[in-house]
């Protein structure tokens, strides 16, 4: 693949004030773009702001830069951050799937590898104009926040001959029990943490639990079912498996029960547990706890699981 | 229907006072803190919530600056208004009414009241705070899918600020939906989320796009 | 003493807005929690005193239903009151004035008050007012940190409530800092808050926990 020269190469580390961005921060790989903020900025960028066709992106060219910025780093001491380099590689991926897709000649779509790259193209240019089309709605948003923030609400405390009309609070907290509600609350939580970034994967996870709970559900109304009927509604082979081991897992608590006649035949399973006794809290947690639940305050671990 | 059937005793009782229902109706806004309903707004008054809307229209062409009652005000332009305007603005915002300072005097107001004014979102947190509220409810996966970014702690700080907040987890995947707040409205100056701007103009021949991200669902 | 030497030149600014100096001055008045002096006025308007103290005799006689600048105001009985009275009033209550809403109403606003009220505390309330106790003083944007979500609300419930209050402010932000008060003390059944009982049972490993939120304070 050819470089075109007539591409203008994309700045390269220029400073925060010309690229118009309000925080003022170390310079960092930065394309001429005001407020950069991913791949698809950088790319919306390349394609409207300088007016390129994909095909002409001189992807050497900010390859070169790249690698110039960080020698310029090293010289200043400097480390480079492990995030600029990582995302500067899926910037370069994302540009040369485009550049793989855009290539194809049109029309001559003959064998399904041709397919799954015009897909590929497809997809990547209409998840690019709804990133488009976000980023013009959140300046509208912005702009509404803005205008509506120069009005105040009045929210002013009650009057106190109001406020001695409420009813008095019912209160039945000991200093103990008051004391274990504090230290929930105080407990360091990240109310974002319970979900890990797996969209990369293009899976949603899959809780073991989850799963038994709803064939608990199911085998609970009395009547036998086979592996297939339980699996019937699974949306993603991750569903079939988180099934079929939280099964095993009920079959140790002896709450269900295996029939198959001989091997590879039908498998059903009957529910021979307590109704009221089981719930999924006694599985184990070993297939997969959400790792960082706790400990881990930094958001940037969880696509590097 | 004749809406003198229609009164609960209250109005007449109200219009007794010194300034009548329309001073009730404002004298309840003076204690309220967050936007109220004209259904709780009629329930307190004792009338009927076509007298309370009638009234909180009254009151909001009269704080603007029109006069009361004028026939045919929507026409009457800004120079012909019969009174000045005053520096406070009735609004049915977030599905309720309120008394805001009118924004002409934000300097000035804004000398006063310190706290409580939020800080300007940076472009990060209004693109997802965007595509939350477009796709509500909506995981963070599947915000960060649309915006090709991991989005993190920029959902933390949305929610901190009340702008969103957790609805619930999706009954596939289990992971945590996201969805505006009233708080959101109520800053948008919006009575609910179908009053924001369409999406559709911005998204050029992609008028498939939605059947697809759900069929492909992150 | 010439008024024209003394008024800096706010007034005529201000007199360009819609509404002019009284719009402006109501504006303030109509969003300030706290009743403001005429000096606080005075400056946050960039008139002089003078001036505020005429514009706030306005408004008071306005409010109450006389027409503005009517001549010997002090003779005109009730009747000849060329408007209808609003239904709040500007008050100077110890030294600083603010909008209440108007006493003749009292039945009124204090049933709409009570309607809806409940007795008990809700649960982000119990939780937030938890933060404030083992943290105190502590500003709404630090609990707010802590928990996770927008606090503002919960706190004003709180305030009323009369179990948590101002206790002046950051010397660094100049943010309200709040504190419990004895009537909380008093619903616990403790003499201080230093007999709250040590947090340290109910959650181990909790010493660093200082450290954590003042790393990621806001």
């Amino acid at each position: 693949m050819t470089d075109t020269p007539t591409a203008a190469p994309p700045a390269v580390g220029e400073t925060a004030s010309d690229a118009g961005t309000s925080e003022a921060r170390k310079p960092g790989f930065e394309v001429r773009l005001a407020n950069f903020t991913g791949p698809f900025d950088l790319l919306l960028g390349l394609i409207s702001k300088h007016k390129l066709d994909i095909t002409e992106v001189a992807l050497a060219t900010v390859t070169d830069e790249f690698i110039k910025y960080i020698r310029r780093l090293q010289e200043l001491g400097e480390d480079w951050a492990l995030d600029e380099a990582s995302e500067f590689l899926v910037i370069a991926a994302t540009l040369l799937d485009l550049k793989a897709a855009r290539l194809l000649p049109a029309g001559e779509v003959e064998d399904a590898e041709d397919i799954a790259l015009l897909e590929a193209r497809d997809l990547l240019f209409a998840r690019l104009l709804q990133y488009k089309a976000f980023k013009e709605i959140a300046g509208i948003l912005g702009g509404t926040l803005e205008e509506e923030a120069l009005r105040y609400p009045r929210q002013v405390a009650l009057e106190s001959h109001f406020a001695a009309l409420l009813p008095e609070l019912v209160w039945r907290h000991t200093p103990g029990q008051f004391a274990e509600l504090a230290a929930k609350a105080l407990k360091p939580k990240d109310t974002v943490a319970p979900e890990v970034g797996l969209d990369h994967l293009h899976a949603p996870p899959v809780s073991v639990k989850e799963q038994a709970e709803i064939m608990g559900y199911r085998l609970k109304l009395g009547a036998p079912l086979t592996f297939n009927a339980l699996t019937a509604d699974a949306e993603s082979t991750l569903t079939v498996v988180a099934r079929f081991l939280a099964l095993l897992e009920m079959f140790r608590d002896r709450v269900v029960a295996f029939e198959q006649p001989e091997p590879l035949a039908v498998l059903t399973v009957r529910w021979t547990g307590d109704d009221a006794a089981w719930d999924s809290s006694s599985l184990s947690e070993e297939y997969g706890p959400m790792p960082g639940a706790d400990e881990s305050g930094n958001d940037g671990d969880s696509n590097n699981e | 229907m004749s809406e003198q059937e229609m009164e609960p005793d209250g109005l007449a009782a109200l219009e007794r006072l010194p300034g009548g229902a329309r001073a009730a109706l404002e004298a309840v806004l003076m204690v309220i803190d967050e936007p109220a309903t004209t259904e709780e707004l009629a329930a307190g008054l004792n009338v009927t919530v076509a007298v309370v809307e009638d009234l909180l229209h009254d009151l909001q062409r009269e704080y603007s600056g029109y006069t009361v009652k004028a026939p045919d005000v929507d026409a009457v332009g800004f120079a012909d208004a019969s009174t000045a305007p005053r520096g406070f603005e009735l609004r049915n915002v977030a599905g309720g009414w309120r008394i805001y300072s009118r924004s002409d005097f934000a300097d000035i107001v804004g000398r006063f009241v310190l706290e409580g004014q939020t800080t300007r979102l940076t472009q990060a947190a209004l693109e997802t705070l965007a595509v939350i509220a477009y796709r509500q409810p909506v995981s963070r996966a599947r915000v960060s899918a649309i915006r090709g970014v991991n989005v993190d702690s920029v959902v933390r700080t949305l929610t901190q600020r009340g702008l969103i907040e957790d609805s619930g987890n999706d009954p596939e995947s289990g992971a945590v939906l996201y969805r505006t707040t009233s708080y959101f409205l109520e800053r948008m100056g919006i009575g609910s989320v179908a009053e924001l701007p369409q999406l559709s103009p911005h998204l050029p021949g992609l008028e498939g796009i939605d059947e697809y991200y759900d069929a492909t669902r992150m």
